[in-house]
């Protein structure tokens, strides 16, 4: 039966559409069924701005009707979360009375239409979810994937997207402390962005979007509404064929600035006790918003879009509900209050408006011009999406090769730099290791990403402890001893080769480096992004992730508080790698024992510790040993840096840990490598469970070690200006560690060129 | 004694100078709104930094029009204590408190990073604690720091030792690469014929504590402190 | 050879620059103008050498390529 | 009434984003180009209600105070 067919019965709202052809249909990512599904919930047709509605709150993007039924088995709960998945932010408890709101959301399909401004309102969006919740945003990061550098439209893309997340925090006026970026052939024409925030606020003034209150006027406040990104929400659940140059005119700018002027009116409005319910105008704007409020607060919102500001002339209603001009946000007042309301936002050089009413007729009714466009049940648009359980099958084989879970960075590398890999693997007679370590540092996999990061604002607010380049950021709480920690991680290649595991190692190294820096892991956000949904083998990807997730987070009693899908991160139907990234925020009760990963002082120990037997596959019981006692030791102060190993082995950490930090140059180290006897993998590849650190007090770190079942060797010191490795007995290199420094640094540099 | 803020739509910085100089001198400090026009009972005003009205057509180009500005320049030419860090330095060339421009950096990107300045002069108030020639590690975080001005003013601002700070490497030699953003002979803030205006882009207010990285910001507040109190 | 290339916004497309200057005209004590919406300006240099056929296809490409935005963007080209 | 107010640096000042712009042009594959130099193009709209004379001079006033920074730039003003 074709839409068409559908029985048309009028219910008074105007404009009913009796041309609703599956051609319609699919320009609206509906389904047939979907569409039977809206008559029913309606018990008519639907008109033109209805189908709008339905289609950008069934879309993937808003409705998750993928991904619920796999989501659920995340564990969510714990004694410290305040919020769990279904606010805009996830918000844990800290203690002292204070609560940390944060979230990641991904900005992907936007960002490749236009680099600059789908990075920048990508930022502005996560940003808004922070504040629309009373708490002031102080810290972001962002996790990034492009494809090879040696492409000159990777490099546009890349150039664009660090340039659109630089321009929006640093003009908003939040530092951006961290984030990861990894580079692979899959993501050349499906670059991803993932935004994280978090902020901060007193753990008894949290809002809700919730419309309460019958009689409440709904208002409007922040930007004008323009016809930016109409159907922005259901482009980001389809992927990109050869017509993406079409879906072009949707691009939304973003204005930092009257974000910034929103953040201050909203949390002074806040602070006014004016606030009764607030939601940001995010995917889906103005739908989005008031549909979910008033099914959130179980009443009806009715708008009257001719109070709308607006930017354009002639906007019409399925226009008005579906754009997604940035810098909005939706609020509910008291009626007695409004007028105060108001003033707070217009002393701000913002429109407020009041643009409807809270009913209790449960529908969102949409006005325009003295006529009705649109009448749709709040509960069953936001709530009775399509629930879809995709087939879910294995694939054949793994997506990736296993030796290169070894040594992950080779993926996206140069050829040649695999080959000299492949080639040391398989002769390990004649082995050139210093080449090796040029290549692997040489890699934009593993190479310095200062060119990335001093382009963001990483001190603003004058909190910033440890900013990035370091395991984790450390981020001081005035007023408090009090400091959070905060990590992305999304080891790709490693969930390539075997979602489930990967999703494991994932959490474990985003709590290792938590750990690390001197904090507790408390809670985590993750973003996941993956291809096409209607693919089985994506489908299976997706739920071995979850459970890898459920199952790590689980053994490291940090609760998931939060998150984001997106999904059809395919181009020409080529499916992304598996891509979760998890966000892991920790907690430091003492700012003071805050650990970086760079050596402090020459005559130090360095000591590399380690499980009993190498393994590949992460063993979550060993992980928490190795945690905890790194905790121990770090609260003990026997620790003067720490460093977990991960990309590029052990001599990349070591590197790392020798690079400069703040005022301190350079400085050598000279070290014997505990051996396998696996040549290259002993000196580069990859195993979890492992830390590098350096102190004063070996004995004690040896022995407390032991009471742990973990190994610490004791394999050299810090010191000097050269890197110093022996292997086996003779010395596999002996480098100048300024001249490696230089190389390690000069690689984004060099590829991204002038300026 | 009493420090004075102002608050520009946008110019986040208020709230870390705010903090900064009441952690280091613990003098009280207000919050001065942009609308406002009177400024008495301060002795010392900061033009924070930040992106007051998002840097749009110029850095500090459209702050320089708010109604409080008249008072800061009255404030200035009476003598007051006026110090612009940042953007805050953009709108005092832009109001033409301070001579030369503050253009895009030479590399067109924004640029945040701790580094090394060579202080030029102990002869202002701002510096008056601060040896000359000794090396202060302190933050920039700009896009628009390029400092810039004609040969006559170049030559003035040297004659007069009103150049206060330099950017240098680590052996405090002025070179291009310790340049961040392609200043003129590599300055970093300069002082009013006055010599009680300054205006510089690197961040005191970011390194006022051993956590944050440096303590060197404190000197510039205590100078302050020191020369108002022997007034 | 000299060419002026102006890039602006296409008409739909926010310009928050130019909202900006606008909505703060009156603090500078100019009232009257009614919008304001920036674009860029550029002023190329080509080599002599060229023919006019090439230099006009080298300025154009320019313009596409790199100087305009094509997503946000329109441009027009003046010869001087 | 429509006025364009073109904003360019002085000559004499040295163009950052000019210069960024005309060293990248080879990567992009565009060669002949000898000079680039960025200035900016304000499209600036006043009321109708306004005398000719009045018009000038408050499009001069904003050029001239708000839009250009004379110690570096110089502006142009073309009516439509
Ligand atoms: N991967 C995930 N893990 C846990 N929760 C998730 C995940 N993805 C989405 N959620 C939750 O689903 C809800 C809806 O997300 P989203 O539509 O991104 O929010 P918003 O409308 O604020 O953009 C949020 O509360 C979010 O935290
Ligand atoms: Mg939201």
């Amino acid at each position: 039966m074709t839409a068409q067919a559908a029985a048309a019965k009028s219910a008074g709202t105007k404009r009913m559409s009796s041309s609703i052809t599956d051609e319609v249909l699919e320009q609206h990512n509906l389904t047939g069924d979907e569409y039977r599904r809206i008559v029913k919930i309606l018990g008519r047709d639907p008109s033109e701005t209805e189908l709008g509605i339905f289609s950008v709150m069934w879309s993937e993007h808003c409705s998750y009707k993928s991904s619920r039924v796999h989501l659920k088995r995340l564990p969510t709960e714990g004694a410290v979360v305040l919020q769990g998945p279904g606010e805009n932010a996830g918000i844990i408890d800290i203690g002292d009375g204070l609560a940390v709101a944060f979230k990641i959301e991904s900005h992907n399909h936007p960002s490749f239409i236009e680099p600059f401004q789908g990075a920048a309102t990508g930022v502005g969006g996560i940003l808004r979810d922070i504040f629309t919740m009373g708490a002031r945003p102080i810290a972001t990061m962002n996790s990034l994937r492009f494809g090879p550098l040696e492409e000159a439209d990777n490099r546009r893309i890349m150039e664009g997207i660090v340039g659109g997340i630089a321009h929006y925090g640093n003009c908003f006026g939040v530092p951006t402390v961290g984030g990861e970026v990894y580079f692979s052939g899959c993501y050349s024409q499906n670059p991803l962005v993932n935004a994280f925030a978090l902020g901060i606020f007193e753990k008894d003034k949290i809002f809700f979007g919730k419309a309460t209150g019958i009689g409440n006027p709904v208002i409007y406040v922040g930007a004008k509404t323009g016809r930016d990104g109409i159907h922005g929400a259901t482009m980001a659940s389809a992927g990109f064929g050869e017509d993406a140059g079409a879906k072009r005119p949707n691009v939304q700018i973003g204005d930092p600035f009257v974000e910034k002027l929103l953040l201050e009116a909203c949390l002074e409005a806040m602070e006014k006790g004016l606030v009764v319910g607030i939601q940001d105008m995010g995917a889906a704007g103005l739908t989005c918003s008031s549909c979910e409020m008033g099914a959130r607060g179980g009443t009806g919102v009715e708008l009257n879009l001719d109070q709308v500001p607006q930017r354009e002339t002639g906007m019409t209603p399925y226009e008005i509900m579906l754009s997604e001009s940035q810098e909005r946000m939706l609020l509910v007042s008291e009626r007695e209050r409004t007028a105060e309301l108001l003033a707070v936002f217009h002393k701000w050089g913002l429109d407020a408006v009041e643009v409807g009413e809270v009913t209790g007729d449960g529908l969102l009714r949409v006005r325009h011009s003295g006529e009705t466009f649109a009448e749709v049940p709040n509960g069953p648009l936001a709530d009775d999406a399509p629930l879809y359980n995709r087939p879910v099958v294995p694939p054949a084989k793994p997506r990736i090769d296993g030796w290169l879970t070894r040594y992950s960075f080779l993926d996206g590398s140069p050829a040649s730099t695999m080959e000299a890999f492949r080639q040391a693997d398989s002769n390990p007679g004649s082995v050139d290791y210093a080449d090796l370590l040029r290549r692997a540092l040489g890699s934009p996999n593993l190479s310095s990403r200062r060119w990335i990061w001093e382009q963001y604002d990483h001190m603003v607010q004058s909190n910033t402890v440890v900013g990035p380049g370091s395991d984790a950021a450390v981020i001081r709480l005035k007023g408090t001893s009090k400091a959070l920690a905060m990590v992305l991680d999304g080891p790709a290649v490693h969930v390539a080769r075997d979602p489930r595991e990967g999703a494991r190692k994932a959490v474990a190294e985003a709590c290792r480096n938590i750990v690390c820096s001197g904090g507790r892991p408390v809670a985590v956000t993750n973003c996941l992004n993956f291809g096409n949904p209607e693919h089985p083998e994506v489908m299976w990807q997706f739920s071995e992730v979850v459970d890898g997730m459920r199952e790590a987070c689980e053994a490291f009693g940090t609760p998931v508080t939060g998150g984001n899908v997106s999904f059809y991160n395919e181009t020409f139907d080529e499916d992304i790698f598996p891509t979760p990234v998890i966000g892991m925020v920790g907690l430091l009760d003492d700012v003071g024992t805050v650990t970086t990963v760079a050596f402090k002082e020459a005559g130090d120990r360095i000591l590399l510790i380690e499980p009993n037997s190498r393994r590949t596959d992460i063993d979550l019981e060993e992980e928490r040993a190795l945690q905890n006692l790194i905790s121990g030791l770090i609260a003990d102060r026997v620790l003067k840096s720490a460093h977990d190993l991960s990309e590029g082995g052990f001599v990349v950490a070591l590197a790392e840990c020798c690079f400069r930090a703040q005022r301190r140059p350079a400085i050598g180290a000279q070290v014997r490598t505990p051996s396998s006897m696996e040549v290259c993998t002993d000196l580069f590849g990859e195993f979890p469970t492992r830390v590098l650190v350096s102190t004063a007090s070996v004995d004690t770190l040896v022995s407390r070690a032991a009471e742990f079942g973990l190994r610490a060797h004791d394999i050299g010191s810090v010191g000097g200006d050269r890197l110093r490795v022996e292997y086996e007995g003779a010395v596999a290199m002996d480098m100048d560690i300024n001249e490696l420094e230089r190389l390690w640094e000069g690689v984004l540099p060099e590829l991204m060129g002038g300026g | 004694m009493k420090f004075g803020v102002v608050v520009f739509p946008g110019a986040y910085c208020d709230h870390d100078c705010y903090y900064a100089i009441q952690t280091v001198t613990g003098k009280p400090v207000e919050f001065i709104w942009h609308q406002e026009t009177a400024v008495d009972g301060f002795d010392a005003l900061v033009l924070p930094g930040g992106f007051s009205y998002g840097d749009y057509l110029r850095a500090g180009a459209i702050a320089k029009f708010s109604p409080i500005m008249r008072s800061v320049r009255e404030f200035a030419q009476s003598g007051g204590l006026v110090i612009g860090i940042c953007n805050g330095f953009q709108m005092l060339t832009e109001s033409g408190m301070l001579p030369g421009a503050l253009m895009k950096n030479a590399g067109t990107r924004y640029v945040c990073r701790y580094l090394n300045l060579r202080t030029e002069t102990s002869a202002t108030p701002f510096t008056g604690d601060i040896d000359k020639g000794r090396l202060l590690y302190i933050p920039i975080g700009h896009g628009d720091g390029n400092y810039t001005a004609d040969e006559e003013t170049l030559a003035k601002l040297e004659d007069d030792d009103r150049i206060a700070f330099r950017y240098v490497d680590r052996t405090g030699e002025p070179t291009a690469e310790a340049n961040p953003n392609g200043s003129v002979s590599n300055i970093a803030g300069i002082v009013n014929e006055g010599r009680n205006v300054l205006g510089m882009m690197p961040h005191p207010d970011r390194s006022f504590e051993a956590i944050l990285g440096s303590e060197d910001g404190r000197l510039i507040f205590e100078s302050m402190v020191n020369a108002l109190s022997r007034v | 050879m000299n060419a002026k290339v102006i890039v602006t916004l296409k008409p739909t497309v926010l310009d928050p620059q130019g909202i900006t200057i606008q909505r703060n005209l009156e603090s500078a004590g100019i009232s009257g103008v009614t919008d304001v919406r920036q674009g860029k300006y550029f002023d190329v240099e080509v080599g002599d050498d060229l023919g006019e056929a090439d230099r006009q296809a080298l300025v154009e490409r320019l313009a596409r390529d790199v100087l305009a935005n094509p997503v946000i963007e329109s441009y027009r080209i003046v010869w001087e």
